[in-house]
């Protein structure tokens, strides 16, 4: 079995990118908003949708991707503007409620539009690379790289562009950021343009090897849930280490120990997390007197 | 003796000395005053006194417990109630409710209206706290600390942003606690206010206990005039 | 408690109504009102802990599974009297939730949310891993019907019946809870914890006996599922199944309300029954529901018929609508 | 298009009933007309649907020399016990006494206690799951999960494949309960069970259990559960370097399989399970032809793996009532229990006679024996030499 474990750490992280790739959007908008979007799992699955219908109506996968994530920017304004901007003075609780009802309408909306029938992209990266350890299919090794660049990339534009000041300014003290001139519309709409493109982006990406139906988004969101706790909420160095040390331990414990418990397993170790350290690797202290 | 007895309290916030070694007696039935310029550690004492942060070393005697610093709960158990710089009432019950949860959740008796008829606000019980004028709030925040029945109220700074008729009002209420056996200790960035009402003044600085004494000898004090009442005048 | 001889006698009316109604439904209508019943048990003992205490637990849907297996488990292996089985299974969610609680509460906000969703799932999956006790995937087949009770009526009459009582009792014990020092304890805890504190108000016992209390009710709610439906199977305990829904009852029907979300639970189990045609539009005017409540009226119907009446009372008293 | 014809269909149903409602005989039929199995769910529906309207444009019923029409009523489960208990229970209040379904085992044994104490009788169109008949009220015209295994078990054991891994879908409840049969009678037969690994629908990512199922490098790779999951599964796999057999045991349309796989990949796949709908086209089957082509023309789409059974269910129900020659429950019941293959002309599937001739046993079961397709093209086509016998 141990002569496996290259291979399965290897797994391990091809898993786990997808999951950082998903939780870095939602991540982004709590840590900056502190608003907890659950219906990013359906922007997850819209990127999905939208990139199949471009491929479908003869477009070339890259630009049909890109079309994609652009058009679910625009609908991640949307979904600020419609579900959190008019509780922008109720409590968490009432966020919460809002987003999971929009989430239920995406995925209705999207029932009606598409049928309830699984699709897939054609994989746009056939192949598999084989090394006397592990070996990966390039589409795995396409996601872990979107990944890195995704990282990369937002890190650009949070520490070397105004928006991206603005956007840390108002993480770090909403209304000391306010007093200093900041346009708060600007940032949330950044935000949440930038959150949803890493959704739209991983739902296309995705959608080249998994089926994409209406209630896709479902489990991604909710394991996206577990690697924000992991990692600390707000933090994307958390939702990225998160999101491997989540997708590490789901393989090891369906190879290593049983796979009837891969689900369980995930849970107590966010269950574990909380208890042990609760606001995550990376997170801000939040601890309940 | 002394009501409150604070011992050599010290507490540090990330390796920073919020409080070093501070100690100090409050007898029973005065008002003690205590001033400070910004981050000299005023709110942090309070919140240390009610139980709300744990020092990091020290001890506190009251009315005979000699097993302080405690919880808050504890510290409520034992007769110290408090007050909050930024008013804290609970803004979505009307003040009816307010002073119920404080009486019969918080202090295990029947609630009492005279407490509201006493702080002006018996026209305003059905009104929701969160849409009470700021005075007013206030002045509920007071109402829920006194529905305690506290023997020691601490008021963090009760009256910040209120005009010079409401200020009195204040005065004149903080004065009658001590004539009903209650004793006050007073935070006030109002060196005039502070100085009006209370019978003994200590001065924090940066953590340390600078001065102690009565307000006419801290008003004399260079030292205090030096860092505090030099640096920013009367109402800093 | 002096003030409960008000919400005694009301509810006495409304479920005496109820039970007239009884004999007039033919066997379909008796299920739905059946399965509303046993909603409004969820949703009245959950609204203790959503608009009481102001915590979001997701995890409630496999409480109201574990109380339904324990009562199946009880009934059909230990060949238990129902009549016993349905306060130990209650009991025993109880306890259960006790154990939920202290782990959950050393959070708040969205970390409990997300902590309940793990435990909520975590409870789904044990549902399914652990057979040997509940027959895993393929559901507990050949749960006792609850014993008849030979006064009157046919067993569905019968069962509904003991439902309308069970959300009367839960009625009447959670409303006893919410006037009681803990349950204002409650309130002060989702207002501002903090300040409770400084209050000397036990935020932790509060919170703990809301959860408990909930616990208690959705174990006694599962337990009379268990029997009514003969078969009891994981998916009915999913947190994207009950979890979910009992939130969405409570928030539609009103939160903080006791009443609300009764009336939460009926009309949004009669809605889909009566949509059936249009399922997958249902949803979506599910969802749609929600979000327009949440946004424009998160008080729910309550906060409605609330204002209303107070309209209703200010006009009569010959005196302008206050705003 | 589909939606369209339904309505048709509902509004001509409710014309017929307001005309002449003594003259029709009211068939429930329970199927997930609605949700994510819908997509099974409606073609079980609409050959129900489809079965009778050419009953009633062949005359109807003869129902001891009086002449009924068929009328069906549908009952959506959405794939939910207590939507099914819902439906089953409006369907019985509307006076329907004749049940054709459902599909799903989460919710048939939720339907079996009340059916068993009401004036019903009940033909299971649908479920796999064991113990749902009784020969007295409730039927089932599918095969059980145990004769899904048989076909498995017979391929094994001819193969001789010394060793064997199975994953299996841990939320499909049949093939969950009849594992441990499954891997005895294996045992038994000398194909040792080396590795037994779980998934659940929806799942997209299997590499940790096919990591250790790749290293176990069995003879034969056996995926229970469903085509979407099963396509990616194969192809998982095969990226790991596993070069062994593949061996599905499910209901796995090619139009399905092909969304998740590609074609190269899928070659030589085996699948073990009872003839669908799609291997009786494939066979010359001239009733299935029949019925594929009506249902084309009705509904504007190829019938669904599972079609031919309801499309026989309804058929035995109506042989039955004939047989009867009444429309009493109790009278259908004890006719069909007596039914044989031969009063059913129109049944497409090919049912194994019980000893005495009857179509169902003691228990109301038939005997649907599996038999194995091997993929290639495009699509299953039937192995002969493993046939059923």
């Amino acid at each position: 079995m141990l002569e496996l474990l290259p291979q399965q750490l290897a797994n391990g992280l091809a898993l786990g990118s997808t999951y950082a790739l998903v939780a870095m959007g939602l991540t982004l908008i709590f840590g900056v908003l502190l608003i907890p979007n659950f219906a990013h799992g359906e922007l997850y699955m819209l990127g999905g949708f939208l990139t199949y219908a471009g491929v479908t109506a003869g477009l070339d996968f890259w630009l049909a991707a890109v079309l994609a994530t652009v058009l679910v920017m625009g609908l991640g304004v949307l979904v600020d503007r419609i579900t959190f901007k008019p509780l922008e003075q109720a409590s968490g609780l009432s966020l919460m409620i809002s987003a999971l009802a929009m989430s239920i309408v995406l995925q209705q909306i999207a029932t009606i539009t598409w049928g309830t029938e699984p699709r897939t992209i054609p994989n746009p990266v056939p192949g598999i690379l084989r090394t006397p350890f592990a070996s990966l299919t390039y589409h795995k090794l396409l996601i872990i790289a979107v990944m890195v660049l995704g990282a990369v990339g937002l890190w650009a534009i949070l520490n070397r562009t105004r928006l991206g000041l603005s956007i840390r300014a108002v993480s770090q003290n909403r209304d000391a950021a306010l007093l200093m001139g900041i346009e708060m519309w600007k940032v949330r709409a950044a935000t949440f343009a930038i959150g949803a493109a890493f959704g739209a982006l991983a739902g296309a990406l995705l959608g080249a090897a998994f089926p994409i139906y209406p209630t896709m988004g479902v489990i991604p969101v909710l394991k996206a849930l577990v690697v924000l706790v992991l990692g600390g909420i707000g933090s994307i160095p958390g939702a990225i280490l998160g999101g491997l040390l989540l997708g590490v331990a789901e393989v090891l414990i369906a190879g290593y120990i049983s796979s009837e418990l891969q689900d369980i397993g995930a849970f107590v170790i966010l269950v574990a997390m909380l208890l042990v350290r609760p606001q995550g690797l990376f997170g801000r202290a939040q601890i309940e007197r | 003796m002394s009501l409150l007895s604070v011992r050599n309290i010290s507490v540090s916030f990330g390796g920073i000395h919020a409080l070093s070694d501070i100690s100090f007696d409050v007898p029973e039935g005065v008002v003690w005053g205590l001033i400070g310029p910004n981050g000299a550690g005023k709110t942090t004492l309070v919140n240390i006194l009610s139980g709300l942060i744990r020092p990091t070393a020290g001890s506190i005697a009251f009315d005979g417990h000699e097993d302080g610093p405690w919880s808050m709960s504890r510290a409520v158990e034992i007769g110290i109630a408090r007050t909050f710089q930024q008013t804290r009432a609970f803004n979505g019950l009307t003040v009816r409710e307010n002073l119920r949860v404080a009486a019969v959740a918080g202090a295990g008796h029947a609630l009492d209206l005279g407490i509201a008829r006493r702080l002006g606000l018996e026209d305003s019980l059905d009104r929701v706290a969160g849409e009470l004028p700021y005075a007013l709030l206030r002045r509920l925040g007071v109402a829920l600390a006194l529905s305690l029945k506290p023997r020691l109220i601490l008021l963090d700074e009760p009256a910040v942003g209120l005009t010079a008729d409401e200020i009195d009002r204040m005065g004149a209420l903080i004065r009658s606690m001590t004539a009903d056996g209650v004793t006050v200790l007073l935070i006030e960035h109002n060196v005039r206010f502070l100085m009006s009402i209370a019978d003994r003044v200590s001065v924090l600085d940066r953590g340390r206990l600078l001065f102690e004494g009565t307000p006419a000898e801290c008003q004399r004090n260079p030292q205090v005039i030096d860092v505090y009442l030099g640096r920013g005048g009367e109402d800093a | 408690m002096h003030g409960l001889t008000r919400p005694l006698l009301v509810s006495l009316v409304v479920l005496a109504a109820a039970l007239a109604a009884v004999p007039l439904l033919n066997e379909y209508v008796l299920y739905v009102a059946m399965l509303a019943a046993l909603f409004a048990i969820l949703a009245v003992s959950f609204d203790v802990l959503l608009g009481f205490t102001g915590y979001l637990s997701l995890a409630h849907g496999a409480l109201f599974g574990v109380g339904a297996y324990c009562c199946a488990y009880l009934t059909a292996r230990a060949e238990v009297s129902f009549w016993l089985a349905l306060p130990a299974s209650a009991l025993l969610t109880a306890v259960i939730g006790a154990l939920v609680a202290v782990l959950a509460f050393r959070t708040r906000d969205l970390y409990f949310a997300v902590l309940t969703l793990g435990i909520g799932l975590v409870g789904h999956q044990l549902f399914l891993v652990a057979s040997g006790i509940t027959g895993g995937i393929g559901g507990f087949v050949g749960i006792p019907s609850m014993p008849e009770i030979a006064l009157f009526g046919s067993p569905s009459q019968q069962k509904l019946v003991v439902a309308l009582i069970g959300v009367w009792i839960t009625y009447l014990a959670a409303t006893a809870f919410v006037r009681s020092p803990l349950g204002v304890a409650c309130q002060a805890v989702r207002e501002d914890h903090v300040l409770a504190q400084a209050l000397g108000i036990r935020i932790a016992v509060a919170r703990l006996s809301a959860f408990v209390f909930g616990a208690f009710f959705a174990g006694a709610a599962g337990a009379l599922f268990a029997t009514f439906s003969n078969f009891v199977a994981p998916e009915s305990f999913a947190v994207l199944a009950a979890g979910f829904q009992v939130v969405v009852l409570v928030v539609v029907g009103g939160m903080g309300t006791l009443w609300g979300p009764i009336l939460g639970a009926v009309l949004l189990t009669a809605l889909p029954e009566s949509l059936r045609v249009a399922s997958t539009y249902s949803l979506l005017a599910y969802g749609a529901l929600l979000l327009a409540f949440i946004i424009f009226a998160p008080r729910g119907i309550a906060g409605f018929l609330i204002d209303g009446a107070r309209r209703l009372r200010s006009a009569r008293a010959g005196r302008e609508p206050s705003a | 298009m589909t939606r369209k014809h339904l309505l048709a269909a509902a509004v001509a149903a409710a014309i017929a009933g307001q005309a002449g409602a003594a003259e029709t005989v009211r068939i429930g039929e329970l199927h997930p007309i609605t949700g994510p199995a819908s997509y099974y769910g409606l073609p079980e529906s609409q050959a129900i649907r489809l079965a009778a309207e050419q009953i009633n444009a062949a005359g109807g019923l003869d129902i001891g020399g009086e002449t009924r029409m068929i009328e069906i009523v549908s009952g959506d489960t959405q794939a939910s016990p207590t939507g099914g208990v819902a439906a089953l229970r409006k369907l019985m209040a509307d006076g329907v006494q004749i049940i054709i379904g459902p599909l799903s085992s989460g919710v048939a044994p939720a339907l079996t206690p009340i059916i068993a104490s009401a004036d019903v009788v009940q033909i299971v169109d649908g479920s796999i799951a064991e113990g749902l008949t009784d020969g007295r009220r409730m039927f089932r015209n599918q095969a059980t999960v145990g004769d899904y295994n048989l076909a498995l078990e017979r391929l094994a054991k001819a193969r001789g494949y010394d060793s064997v891994a199975i994953m299996t879908d841990r939320f499909h409840a049949g093939f969950m309960e009849s594992q441990d049969d499954l891997t005895a009678v294996f045992s038994e037969q000398g194909n040792a069970v080396v590795a037994e690994e779980y998934y659940k629908l929806g799942d997209t990512d299997f590499s940790g259990q096919l990591t250790t199922i790749a290293g176990a490098d069995p003879d034969a790779l056996i995926v229970r559960g469903y085509p979407s999951e099963g396509a990616l599964i194969t192809r998982q796999v095969r990226d790991l370097g596993y070069e062994g057999q593949i061996v599905w045991e499910m209901v796995s349309p090619p139009s399905t399989v092909m969304k998740n796989i590609d074609a190269a990949t899928m070659e030589g796949v085996l699948n073990a399970i009872p003839p669908t709908t799609e291997d009786y086209l494939n066979l010359g089957n001239p009733r299935a032809i029949a019925m594929a082509e009506a249902y084309e023309a009705t509904y504007g789409s190829v019938p669904g793996e599972l079609a031919a059974l309801s499309f026989d269910a309804l058929h035995i129900v109506a042989a039955a009532i004939e047989k009867a020659g009444s429309i009493e429950p109790a009278d259908i019941a004890g006719a069909m229990a007596t039914l044989t293959a031969a009063e059913v002309p129109a049944l497409i599937n090919t049912y194994g006679a019980q000893e005495d001739g009857r179509l169902f046993d003691e228990t109301g079961q038939v005997s649907l024996p599996g038999a194995v397709s091997v993929w290639q093209g495009e699509g299953w086509v039937p192995l002969t030499d493993l046939a059923a016998d």
